[in-house]
C-alpha cells in the first residue's frame, strides 16, 4: 500500500500491522492533546501544580528528555567534528530522537507557561541574566538546527528522492552538516548547562543552590556532563528497543560499544565532579545559607537513600559496567548499564525539580507533596506518543539505519 | 498557457513575502499579546471621580467608624476612619461586598425547599404583601428581631403591643447576657473561660487596646482557661487547659474559693452546690490540679479590678447556666461594685413612641410552641445564632407563613416561605446599636453608599402593610435620633475622635447630621446592680447545674471524644460573608472551614486518621464528613470544629455547618471513611 | 537619596486576625478564590502563617507570622531568574515590582522565591456579578496565567506621588503612603516606612534587639523584619538557628 | 511566455503588500461615532476657556478627565446655544442626570498609570504635547477602536506603519519610554504601571 | 533584543549574549541558504542523475559495491569508492596498464556466451551492473537492452516506456520504465548519450543511443568479467530474496525459472528490482 514510500531494500511490516501499531499511540496522542487543550483553554488550574509546586511533571519531563536528547548533538559532534566514524550508523536515529525530545519539550513548555501567546517577549525583552532566557534562546535555535538536520534524513525518502531539487538539496545540505553539528554542539553545551543552572542559581532554594564557577553554578557543568552521559545511553537503549520490536539487527555492535564507552567515560567524569560538588554543598554551601544539609533527608519519602541510589546504583555501577571492556562487549550488560545511566539521570532531574520544591524553606512551612493531575499525565503521554509516532514513521519511511540492509544480509 | 503548480507556488511565496514586509504579522503579534493583557475576560476597574465618605460600619451592631472610598459613587474600600483609633475587622473591611453577594435575593420571592435544593420564584411586591395574612385577634404574629434596638425595633414593639397574643422575639442571648457589659479597659486581671477574648470576641478596637496595654506592660494580666490552645490562650499570660465542657465546674470551684456560698443572697440549693464543690473534688473533672485552681484564684484576687468572661464561641454564650455562674463569680470578685461589669442602658425609644406603649422583648425560647401564624424574621443577615428548629417550633400547625426580610439567602431565609428582601448593608441607611460586650450602648447611622438595587424593600414598608401605618425608612431613623436627642444623655463621638456631650448638641436635626457623617452616640452604663434579673439562678437552673457537675465528675464515656465547636466571633454577626473571605478560610487556612475537624496527634492516632484525611464524625444522630487537621494545640480526646455560618458557602445556600447543631462537649466518634 | 521602603512586623502583637490579608485583597483587587481553591492555589499577597515551637500539647506555643514579599534587596531571587524582565527592583523605592502584563507565566520566580510569597493566577480573575464595580481603580486586575505578589501597595504610592506632584512637590508625604495591611492592622503590629531615613520608626525598630529577618543567611537582604521577645520565635529565622534553639532547650 | 511567468510573483508581492498595508488596517479598526458632537473650539475660542477649566484635578491631585454631567450642568443647566447637540445633551443627560458615554481617544488600559499632575503640574508639559490640536477642534472625529485589543487608534497612531506621525501622535509604551529616556525619569516599570 | 527596543542594556554581558545569538542565527541561516544556492548550481552543472547516483551509491551495501577487479580475482578484496566510474579510477588504470586485466578485453561475437546456472549472457556486448547492456552497432550507435537475468527477474512485461528520441540519457540514471503486473521497474542507461531510436510495442522494445564523445564504456563489464560478475549477482539475488523471506531459493546449480515474479507472486518485486537493477 505504502510500499512506494518505504526505502528500497528494507523490510518493513505490512501496512495494516503498522496501522495496528500506530493507532493506539495515535489514540494516546489524541487523549493527551485533549488534556493539553484543557490546560490551554481552562487554564493551569487543570493541573495539580500550585504556588509551592510551581514546577511539576512537565518541567521534570522537559529536563529529562532534553538530557536524553543530548545524544543528537553529542553524536553529531563526535561524528562530524571529531570524525568518530564508528558512530555513523546511529547518527540519523540520533537526529530523529533529538528532534523528538526537543520538540516535545518545547510543546510541553508552551502548555506549561501561563501565557504562551507572550512567549516571544523573552526574545524581544530578554533578561540575559536569567538561565531561562539562555535556555529559551538555545532551545529555539537548537530546535531549528535539529529541524534542518532532520531535512536530509527526511529527503532520503524514496518519493522525495525522485524530485531532483530535493535530492540535490539533501546532498548539498548533508555536506554542510559539520557546520550545523558545530552550531548544535555549541548551543547544546549552553542549554544543557543552563538547564542545570536553572536550579543552581536559585539563591533562595539552598537545596538546589550551588556555588558558582565563573558566572555559572556547578550544576551547569554537571548537567552538561550528565547529558553527555545520558545521550549515548539513550541511543543504545532506543536502538536495542527498536531492534527487539522489529526483530532485526539495525546497528552493529561496534557503534553501540563506542557509544557505551563514551557514555561511561562521561558518567565517570560527572560522578567525580558531582561527588566533590555534593561534599562542598553539604559542608559549606547549605549550612552557610542557614540550612543543615541533613535536614533535607529527614523527610520520610526523601531519605539519603535517594542520594546513594543516584550516585551508587545509578552512577558508579553503570560507569564500571561501561568502562570495563568485558561487560561493555556483552550485549545484556551494555543495555543494563545504559538503562541504569538513564535512570540515574532521570532521578537526578527528579531530585532537582521535585525534591527542591517539596522541601520547605521557611521553618514553619510544611513539607509538601504533589501528584500530577490526569491532564498533566495526558500531556506527558501525548509527548511520548508523539515521539513514538514520529519515530515509527521515520523508521518506516526513512533509511534511519544505514547498516540495516547490510546487517540483514549478513 | 496552463497554470502550473509552480506558478501558484511562486504567487503564494511572493504574497507571503509581501505580507512579511507589511505591518500585518508584526502588529498582529503585538495586538494578540495586548489582547492577552486586556482581553474582555479581565474585569475592568471602575473609573470616575473619587470621594471619601465618612460613615460607620453597620454590618454588625458594633458600629466602627469607617471612611468609604468611593469611585463614581460606588465604594471600593472601607477603611477605619483615620483618627478614630478604631480598627475594623475583616468582615467590616469587606462590608461593601455584601451588596453583591452571589446569594443576594433580587426581589420578593417564594421559597421552596426541595431536599438539598432551594428554589425561589420571584413575584411582585404587591403580590408578596398580599400573601401576608392580616393580623387580627385569632392569628398572632411573631416578629423575630435579631438586631434589637434599631428604629424599626421600636415600631415592631409598638405593633406587637397593639396586637395582644403576638410576640416581639429576640434571640435568647440578647435577652440575657447581653445586658451586662464588661469594662475590659479598666480591668487588671481578666480570666477568659473558653472565650476568644483576643480573637474577635469584642470589637477590634477593644481587642487592640488590650494588646496595646499588654505590650506596654501596664499590669494587665490575661488568663485563659480553654480546652484548646486557642489564639487567646496563645496570646494570654497564662493558659490553663481544661477539659471540654467543664467551664461550669471551673466557675463553681472558683466560686467556692471566693467563699460565694457565704453570700447572703444566694439560694440555698446553689449555696449547697458551691459549698461542696471544693477544688479537690472537681480538679480532675476539669483536667487541672487543685493547686492550679487555687493559683488562678490567687491571680484573680491579686490585682483588681478582675473580670471573668465566659463568652462561649463568639459573642453568644456557652449556655445560660454558665453565664449565671460567671455573673456570680464576677460579683464575688467585686466586679459589680467596682464597675468592671455594668448593666448596659437601653437606647431611648423613637420620638413619638413611649416606652410603656411598646411590647417587652420575649426570648425566642420563651415563645410558646405552635402559637403563631405569621413569623417575620428581621436582621437575619446580621446573625447566625438562630436555628430553624427554634422558629418552626412556634408555628401554628394550621396555616402559617414565615417571612424573611433578609437581603441574602441565608440558611434561615432558605427555610422561609416568602422573602421580601430588605436593602443590603450600605444600600440604605443602616444602624449600629452597640457591641454586646460593651459597657455602653451606642447608636450610629451609616449612609447609603451603593446605588440601591431595585427589588429590595424597606422593613418599614412590610410592617406598614400589616399595621396600616407606613413610615419611610429614613423618617423612622430620624425619629429614633430625635428620641435619643430628647433623652439628653450620653455623648457623641465624631470620626476624628472628639467627643461632645449630647446636651451641647443643638437639636435633633444637628444630631442627625452628625450621626449621618459618621459620629456615634454612646451612653455608658451604671455599675451592674446586685440583681440583674435575667442572671439570677432559679431552681430549675440549679438542678440542671447539679446534674451536669455530677455527670462531669463521673468522667463521662472515655472511649469517645468531645466535640468543641469554635466560632470566629465576628462571623456570628454576619450570616453571609464577603466572597473574599476565601482568603482566610480556603486560601490560607488561617481559619478552619466548617469541614475541618482538628484533633491532637494522639487522638488522630487512636482514631486511625491522618492529617488531611477525610473522616466521618458521628455525634448522636448527626454524622458528617470532615477533613482531619492534626494539631498540637489541642488536648487529646477532643475534636475542634468550626461553627457559625459556612464562610465559604457563598455559592449555594447549603445547610449550616455540623458544629452548629452540636452542643459543647458532646461525645462523638471520629472514624476513617 | 532614594527611599528604601521596608516593614517591621511585631509578632508579639499579631493576633492572627487576618485583617491584613483581607485588606490587602481588597486594595489589590485580588479575586475571591474559585471553587476548589486551596491554600496552595489561592492568592494571598499577605498571608498569615501559624508557627509553633514544635512541642506537643500542652507545651505547644504558637505565633502568627504574616508573610508577604520581603522585597529582597540583594540577589533578589525572582528578579534575576525572570526571562523577560517582568520583575525588577525599583532603585528609587527598593520595591520589587512585578509586571503581570509582561509575565509569561513560567513560574520560575515562584520556584526561586524562598518565602513562597509569589502567587500564580491559576484561574481567570472572577468576581461575583456586579462586585467588579467595587474594584480599586488604582490597581489593575491580573489575568490568568501570570505570577503576582505584594508590591507594598504601589497603587497607594502612585496616589501619594500624584498628590505631591499636584502640590508641586518632588517628595511624598510619608503619611500619604501606608500600605493596606499596615493601615488595617488593629494592633498596629506592622510598621512601614523608609529604612533609609534613620529617624523613621521602621528604621529604628529594624535595629531593635528583638528584630530578626527570616532566612537572612541566604544573603538576599530582605526589607521586612520581624520583632519578637520570645527566643523560640526569633529562632524561626532559619533552620540552623531553629536547630540550635532546640538543642539549647533540650540540653 | 517567460515574461508572463514573471508576472506571477510580482502580482503576489503586490497582493501581499496591499493586504498588509491597506486591507489589514481597514479591517483591524472599527469606527464608532461619539454619542454627541462637541465643539472644543466653541469653548476655548468663543468661551475663552482653558483646558484645565473642565479637565481639572481633584483635591488629591488626581486628574478628573472628562467632566461629569454635573460639571457641565453648572453652565448648561438649560440650553444656552442653538445647536442640536447641546439640546440633546441637556435633555438626554442633564435632565436625567446621566453621564455621557464619551469614547476617550487617549484612554489607556487599566494597567497603565498616567499621572497628569506629574506631567502637567510639575512637569509643565502642555496638553498639546500629547493631545495635539484636540482643544481647537470644532467636531469630535470618529473614534476608531482596535478590534483585537479594544484600544483607541490614537494609542498606535494614525499610520499603520508608524511612519510620518505628528509629534503628539502615538501613546504606546514606546512613545512614553522615548521621552522618559531623554529626560532620564521614571525608570521602574511600576512607575507607570499599576 | 535590538538596541532601540527598551530594556536593551548597554553592558558587556547583554551585548555578548545577543551577539552570540545573532551569530548563531546568521550561521544557521547562511548554511541553509548556502545549501540552496549550491544545490541549484550543482543541478544546473551536473544534472540530477549524477547527484542522485552520487548519493545512492553511498547507500549501496558493501557487497554490491565490490570492485570489478575483485570479481575477476585480481585483488582479494576491494570495495569501490569511485561510484563505478572506472574511467576516473586510478586503480583501474593501473590494472589496465598491467595488460593482464580482463577489463582490457573487448566484446567478441564469436566467443560462446557465458552461462551460469542456466543463464546465458552473450559476450558481444558491455554489461552495466544494473543488468542492462550496450552493444555497438555498425552505425556507431549503441543498442541498449536488458540481460537474461534481468528478463527473468522482470517476468512478462506489460508495457515499456522508453525515453523519446532526442533525450539525453546518463549512466546510472534510470532511462527505461518497465511495467509488469508486479510493479514498475526502472532500468539504468549503461552509457551517456542521446537516444537516436526508440521503439516499444507491447513487451517488445528496441532502443539505440549515440554515445557522447567525451564519454566512455570503461565502467561497463565485459568478456572474462561477465562470468564472475554473474555468479556474484546470483548470490546477491539469493541474498536479496532470502532477505525477503521468499518461498524459493536458488540452490547451487539450479536454473532460475523463466519468470521469477510469477513463481513467487507475493514478493515485493519492486524492492528486488530496485536492488538488482541498482535503481538510484
Amino acid at each position: 500500500m505504502d510500499s512506494q514510500w518505504i526505502p528500497r531494500g528494507l523490510q518493513r511490516t505490512s501496512f495494516p500491522r503498522f496501522l495496528a501499531w500506530i493507532l493506539p499511540w495515535a489514540g494516546l496522542l489524541a487523549w493527551g492533546l485533549f488534556g493539553a487543550a484543557l490546560c490551554l483553554i481552562e487554564g493551569l488550574n487543570q493541573t495539580n501544580m500550585d504556588n509551592r509546586f510551581a514546577f511539576g511533571l512537565w518541567i521534570y519531563l522537559d529536563l529529562t528528555i532534553i538530557a536524553f536528547g543530548a545524544g543528537a548533538f553529542f553524536t553529531g559532534f563526535l561524528l562530524y567534528l571529531l570524525r568518530r566514524e564508528a558512530l555513523r550508523p546511529v547518527i540519523n536515529s540520533a537526529v530523529v530522537l533529538g528532534l523528538i525530545c526537543y520538540s516535545g519539550a518545547i510543546i510541553v513548555l508552551m502548555v506549561d507557561v501561563g501565557q504562551p501567546l507572550r512567549a516571544w517577549f523573552t526574545f524581544w525583552h530578554p533578561n540575559t541574566h536569567s538561565m531561562l532566557t539562555e535556555v529559551t534562546f538555545c532551545l529555539t535555535c537548537y530546535l531549528t538546527v535539529l529541524l534542518i538536520e532532520y531535512v536530509p534524513v527526511l529527503l532520503k525518502n524514496r518519493q522525495f528522492r525522485r524530485i531532483p531539487k530535493m535530492l540535490v538539496f539533501e546532498f548539498e545540505l548533508h555536506k554542510l552538516m559539520p557546520i550545523l553539528a558545530g552550531v548544535g554542539a555549541f548551543l547544546s553545551f549552553f542549554h544543557q548547562g543552563s538547564l542545570g543552572g536553572l536550579y543552581g542559581v536559585m539563591q533562595g532554594r539552598p537545596f538546589a543552590f550551588r556555588e558558582a564557577i565563573g558566572i555559572w553554578p556547578t550544576t551547569f557543568f554537571l548537567f552538561i556532563l550528565s547529558a553527555m552521559a545520558a545521550g549515548p545511553s539513550f541511543l543504545i537503549v532506543t536502538t536495542r528497543l527498536v531492534e527487539s520490536l522489529t526483530k532485526k539487527r539495525l546497528v552493529d555492535d561496534r557503534a553501540l560499544r563506542t557509544l557505551g564507552r563514551i557514555s561511561g567515560f562521561m558518567l565517570a567524569g560527572y560522578l567525580a565532579l558531582k561527588a566533590i560538588d555534593t561534599l562542598v554543598w553539604i559542608n559549606a554551601t547549605s549550612p552557610g545559607a542557614g540550612f543543615p544539609a541533613y535536614e533535607y533527608y529527614e523527610r520520610a519519602s526523601f531519605g539519603t537513600w535517594i542520594l546513594f541510589l543516584e550516585i551508587g546504583v545509578f552512577g558508579v555501577l553503570p560507569a564500571l559496567l561501561l568502562l570495563s571492556r568485558h561487560t561493555r562487549e556483552h550485549r545484556g550488560w551494555l543495555l543494563t548499564a545504559a538503562g541504569l545511566v538513564l535512570s540515574g539521570i532521570a532521578l537526578n532531574r527528579f531530585v532537582l525539580t521535585i525534591q527542591t520544591l517539596a522541601l520547605p524553606t521557611l521553618t514553619f512551612d510544611p513539607f509538601l507533596s504533589y501528584v500530577p493531575s490526569w491532564q498533566e499525565v495526558a500531556t506527558f503521554t501525548a509527548v511520548v506518543a508523539y515521539g513514538v509516532l514520529l519515530y515509527s514513521l521515520s523508521y518506516r519511511y526513512l533509511p534511519l539505519f544505514p547498516q540495516e540492509r547490510e546487517l540483514a544480509q549478513s | 498557457m496552463p497554470l502550473t503548480r509552480r506558478d501558484i507556488l511562486r504567487f503564494a511565496g511572493a504574497a507571503t513575502a509581501g505580507i512579511v514586509f507589511s505591518p500585518l504579522p508584526w502588529k498582529m503579534l503585538d495586538d494578540v499579546a495586548i489582547w492577552t493583557q486586556t482581553g474582555p475576560w479581565i474585569p475592568k476597574v471602575p473609573r470616575g471621580p473619587i470621594s471619601h465618605v465618612p460613615s460607620i460600619c453597620s454590618v454588625c451592631p458594633a458600629g466602627c467608624p469607617v471612611t468609604a472610598r468611593c469611585v463614581a459613587g460606588v465604594p471600593s474600600s472601607l477603611r477605619a476612619a483615620s483618627g478614630s483609633g478604631q480598627p475594623l475587622c475583616p468582615i467590616g473591611l469587606t462590608g461593601h461586598h455584601l451588596a453583591y453577594h452571589p446569594l443576594r435575593v433580587a426581589g420578593p420571592c417564594l421559597v421552596e425547599h426541595r431536599g438539598e435544593k432551594v428554589l425561589t420564584t420571584s413575584l411582585s411586591l404587591d403580590e408578596a404583601l398580599r400573601r401576608l395574612p392580616s393580623v387580627d385577634g385569632d392569628r398572632s404574629v411573631m416578629i423575630v428581631d435579631q438586631r434589637p434596638g434599631r428604629a424599626i425595633s421600636d415600631r415592631y414593639r409598638a405593633f406587637v403591643r397593639q396586637h395582644p397574643g403576638s410576640f416581639y422575639a429576640v434571640p435568647d442571648d440578647d435577652a440575657s447576657m447581653r445586658t451586662v457589659g464588661y469594662d475590659l479597659e479598666r480591668a487588671h486581671t481578666i480570666l477568659a473561660v473558653s472565650t476568644p477574648l483576643l480573637d474577635g470576641w469584642t470589637t477590634p478596637a477593644r481587642t487592640a487596646r488590650l494588646i496595646e496595654r499588654r505590650s506596654k506592660n501596664d499590669g494587665l494580666r490575661i488568663l485563659a482557661a480553654d480546652a484548646a490552645r486557642s489564639r487567646t490562650a496563645t496570646l494570654a499570660d497564662r493558659w490553663m487547659p481544661i477539659r471540654p465542657g467543664s467551664e461550669a465546674a471551673l466557675l463553681v470551684a472558683l466560686l467556692h474559693l471566693a467563699h460565694a456560698h457565704r453570700q447572703p443572697d444566694m439560694t440555698p440549693s446553689m449555696r449547697a452546690i458551691i459549698e461542696r464543690t471544693t477544688p479537690e473534688r472537681v480538679a480532675a473533672a476539669i483536667g487541672v490540679t487543685p493547686v492550679q485552681l487555687r493559683h488562678v484564684y490567687e491571680k484573680l484576687t491579686e490585682r483588681g479590678p478582675s473580670l471573668v468572661v465566659v463568652g462561649g464561641d463568639g459573642s453568644n454564650s456557652v449556655d445560660a447556666e454558665t453565664d449565671r455562674l460567671a455573673f456570680q463569680l464576677n460579683r464575688a470578685l467585686g466586679a459589680a461594685s467596682n464597675g468592671a461589669i455594668r448593666q448596659r442602658p437601653a437606647i431611648p425609644v423613637s420620638e413619638g413612641l413611649r416606652e410603656r406603649d411598646l411590647a417587652v422583648a420575649t426570648p425566642l425560647s420563651s415563645v410558646p410552641d405552635a402559637s403563631v401564624a405569621l413569623v417575620i424574621i428581621d436582621g437575619d443577615e446580621g446573625t447566625c445564632h438562630l436555628s430553624w428548629e427554634s422558629i418552626v417550633r412556634t408555628l401554628h400547625p394550621g396555616a402559617s407563613i414565615v417571612v424573611s426580610l433578609s437581603p441574602v439567602l441565608t440558611a434561615l431565609a432558605s427555610h422561609a416561605d416568602l422573602i421580601i428582601p430588605s436593602p443590603a448593608p450600605f444600600e440604605s441607611f443602616g444602624e449600629a446599636t452597640g457591641d454586646g460586650t460593651d459597657i455602653a450602648c451606642r447608636y450610629g447611622v451609616s449612609r447609603p453608599l451603593h446605588p440601591r438595587r431595585p427589588g429590595s424593600v424597606d422593613p418599614e414598608l412590610v410592617l406598614g402593610h400589616l399595621s396600616g401605618q407606613v413610615i419611610e425608612h429614613e423618617a423612622a431613623l430620624r425619629d429614633k435620633v430625635a428620641g435619643i436627642w430628647a433623652s439628653r444623655r450620653g455623648q457623641i463621638r465624631t470620626p476624628d475622635g472628639s467627643t461632645t456631650n449630647l446636651t451641647s448638641v443643638e437639636g435633633a436635626g444637628s444630631l442627625w447630621t452628625a450621626l449621618s457623617e459618621g459620629a456615634v452616640w454612646t451612653l455608658e452604663g451604671a455599675p451592674a446592680s446586685a440583681s440583674v434579673r435575667a442572671l439570677e439562678s432559679d431552681a430549675s437552673a440549679t438542678d440542671r447545674l447539679a446534674a451536669r457537675l455530677s455527670e462531669l465528675a463521673a468522667g463521662g464515656a472515655t472511649s469517645t471524644i468531645a466535640v468543641v465547636p469554635t466560632t470566629w466571633a465576628p462571623v456570628t454577626s454576619c450570616s453571609r460573608l464577603s466572597p473574599l473571605m476565601t482568603k482566610l478560610y480556603q486560601e490560607s487556612g488561617l481559619r478552619p472551614t466548617s469541614e475541618v475537624a482538628a484533633v491532637a496527634p494522639a487522638t488522630a492516632h487512636a482514631c486511625g486518621v491522618e492529617d488531611g484525611a477525610v473522616a466521618e464524625l458521628r455525634a448522636g444522630e448527626q454524622s458528617s464528613k470532615v477533613k482531619v487537621r492534626v494539631s498540637d494545640s489541642l488536648a487529646p480526646g477532643m475534636v475542634q470544629l468550626s461553627a457559625g455560618p459556612d464562610p465559604v458557602g457563598f455559592r449555594s445556600p447549603e445547610p449550616p455547618a455540623v458544629a452548629n447543631a452540636l452542643p459543647r462537649g458532646r461525645a462523638a466518634e471520629l472514624r476513617k471513611s | 537619596m532614594p527611599a528604601r521602603y521596608g516593614m517591621v512586623i511585631d509578632l508579639d502583637r499579631c493576633t492572627g486576625c487576618g485583617n491584613c490579608t483581607v485588606a490587602c485583597a481588597v486594595e489589590n483587587n485580588i479575586p475571591p478564590g474559585p471553587p476548589g481553591v486551596t491554600d496552595r492555589t489561592g492568592i494571598t499577597w499577605m498571608r498569615v502563617y501559624e508557627a509553633d515551637n514544635g512541642e506537643g500539647f500542652p507545651e505547644t506555643q504558637s505565633a502568627f507570622v504574616p508573610v508577604m514579599c520581603m522585597q529582597c534587596e540583594e540577589h533578589t531571587p525572582c528578579v534575576s531568574v525572570c526571562p523577560q524582565n517582568a520583575v525588577e527592583v525599583d532603585p528609587e523605592t527598593g520595591i520589587v515590582g512585578q509586571i503581570p502584563e509582561r509575565c509569561l507565566g513560567c513560574r520560575y520566580c515562584m520556584a526561586a522565591c524562598p518565602y513562597h510569597a509569589r502567587y500564580f493566577n491559576w484561574w481567570d480573575p472572577k468576581w461575583p456579578e456586579g462586585m467588579e464595580k467595587t474594584l480599586n481603580p488604582d490597581v489593575s486586575p491580573r489575568m490568568r496565567g501570570v505570577a503576582e505578589k505584594c508590591n507594598f501597595c504601589h497603587g497607594r504610592l502612585h496616589t501619594a506621588r500624584e498628590k505631591a506632584a499636584a502640590a508641586g512637590n518632588a517628595a511624598i508625604d510619608p503619611a500619604d503612603y501606608v500600605p493596606a495591611c499596615v493601615e488595617s492592622c488593629p494592633t498596629q503590629a506592622i510598621v512601614f516606612g523608609d529604612l533609609n531615613d534613620p529617624a523613621s520608626e521602621v528604621a529604628k525598630l529594624s535595629r531593635d534587639e528583638r528584630a530578626f529577618r527570616f532566612l537572612s543567611r541566604l544573603g538576599t537582604e530582605p526589607k521586612v523584619s520581624y520583632l519578637s521577645s520570645r527566643a523560640w520565635v526569633r529562632s524561626l529565622a532559619d533552620r540552623v538557628l531553629a536547630r540550635d534553639q532546640k538543642e539549647e532547650a533540650r540540653g | 511566455m517567460n515574461r508572463f511567468r514573471v508576472l506571477f510573483p510580482l502580482a503576489g508581492l503586490l497582493v501581499g503588500l496591499t493586504a498588509g498595508w491597506v486591507l489589514f488596517p481597514a479591517l483591524l479598526y472599527r469606527t464608532e461615532e461619539q454619542p454627541l458632537q462637541f465643539s472644543h473650539a466653541v469653548h476655548t475660542d468663543t468661551g475663552g476657556m482653558a483646558c484645565a477649566d473642565c479637565h481639572s484635578f481633584d483635591a488629591d491631585g488626581r486628574f478628573v478627565g472628562i467632566p461629569t454631567t454635573a460639571q457641565c450642568a453648572s453652565c448648561h443647566a438649560d440650553v444656552m446655544g442653538e445647536t442640536e447637540n447641546e439640546k440633546r445633551f441637556v435633555e438626554e443627560y442633564v435632565k436625567t442626570n446621566r453621564e455621557v458615554p464619551w469614547k476617550v481617544y487617549a484612554r489607556q488600559p487599566d494597567n497603565a498609570y498616567f499621572p497628569h499632575a506629574a506631567h502637567v503640574t510639575r512637569g509643565g508639559i502642555a496638553c498639546e504635547r500629547c493631545h495635539g490640536p484636540h482643544g481647537t477642534m470644532n467636531t469630535l472625529r470618529p473614534y476608531q477602536v482596535n478590534r483585537i485589543t479594544g484600544y483607541s487608534r490614537d494609542i498606535w497612531g494614525s499610520s499603520i506603519g508608524r511612519v510620518g506621525m505628528e509629534p503628539w501622535e502615538g501613546m504606546k509604551m514606546d512613545d512614553c519610554v522615548r521621552c522618559h529616556r531623554e529626560t532620564e525619569r521614571a525608570r521602574a516599570c511600576l512607575d507607570c504601571h499599576k | 533584543m535590538l538596541p532601540w527596543v527598551y530594556e536593551f542594556q548597554w553592558n558587556a554581558f547583554h551585548i555578548t549574549f545577543l551577539l552570540i545569538f545573532f551569530t548563531v542565527a546568521v550561521v544557521v541561516a547562511t548554511t541553509v541558504v548556502r545549501a540552496i544556492v549550491r544545490s541549484n548550481r550543482r543541478l544546473a552543472r551536473e544534472g540530477h542523475a549524477r547527484v542522485s547516483w552520487h548519493s545512492a551509491f553511498e547507500e549501496l551495501p558493501a557487497s554490491t559495491r565490490v570492485c570489478r577487479h575483485q570479481m575477476s580475482g585480481e585483488v582479494r578484496q576491494r570495495t569501490c569508492v569511485n561510484e563505478f566510474a572506472c574511467a576516473d579510477c586510478p586503480e583501474h588504470q593501473r590494472y589496465l596498464a598491467s595488460g593482464q586485466s580482463p577489463s582490457s578485453s573487448r566484446p567478441l561475437s564469436f566467443t560462446p556466451a557465458v552461462t551460469v546456472s542456466g543463464i546465458q549472457l552473450p559476450t558481444d556486448r558491455y554489461y552495466d551492473r544494473g543488468h542492462t547492456w550496450a552493444r555497438i552497432e555498425p552505425d556507431g550507435t549503441f543498442s541498449v537492452g536488458v540481460d537474461e537475468l534481468g528478463r527473468r527477474l522482470l517476468g512478462p512485461v506489460e508495457s515499456v516506456e522508453l525515453p523519446p528520441i532526442g533525450t539525453k540519457v546518463a549512466t546510472h540514471a534510470p532511462a527505461i520504465r518497465i511495467t509488469t503486473k508486479h510493479g514498475l521497474a526502472m532500468l539504468r542507461s549503461p552509457i551517456d548519450g542521446e537516444v537516436t531510436y526508440a521503439c516499444a510495442e507491447g513487451d517488445r522494445w528496441k532502443m539505440k543511443v549515440k554515445m557522447d564523445p567525451q564519454s566512455s564504456v570503461a565502467h561497463l563489464l565485459r568478456g572474462p568479467e561477465i562470468g564472475p560478475w554473474l555468479t556474484r549477482e546470483l548470490e546477491r539475488l539469493q541474498m536479496t530474496l532470502s532477505d525477503q523471506k521468499v518461498g524459493f531459493s536458488l540452490a547451487d546449480g539450479g536454473v532460475p525459472v523463466e519468470s521469477m515474479p510469477d513463481a513467487a507472486p507475493k514478493k515485493d518485486w519492486e524492492a528486488v528490482w530496485g536492488e538488482m537493477f541498482l535503481e538510484a
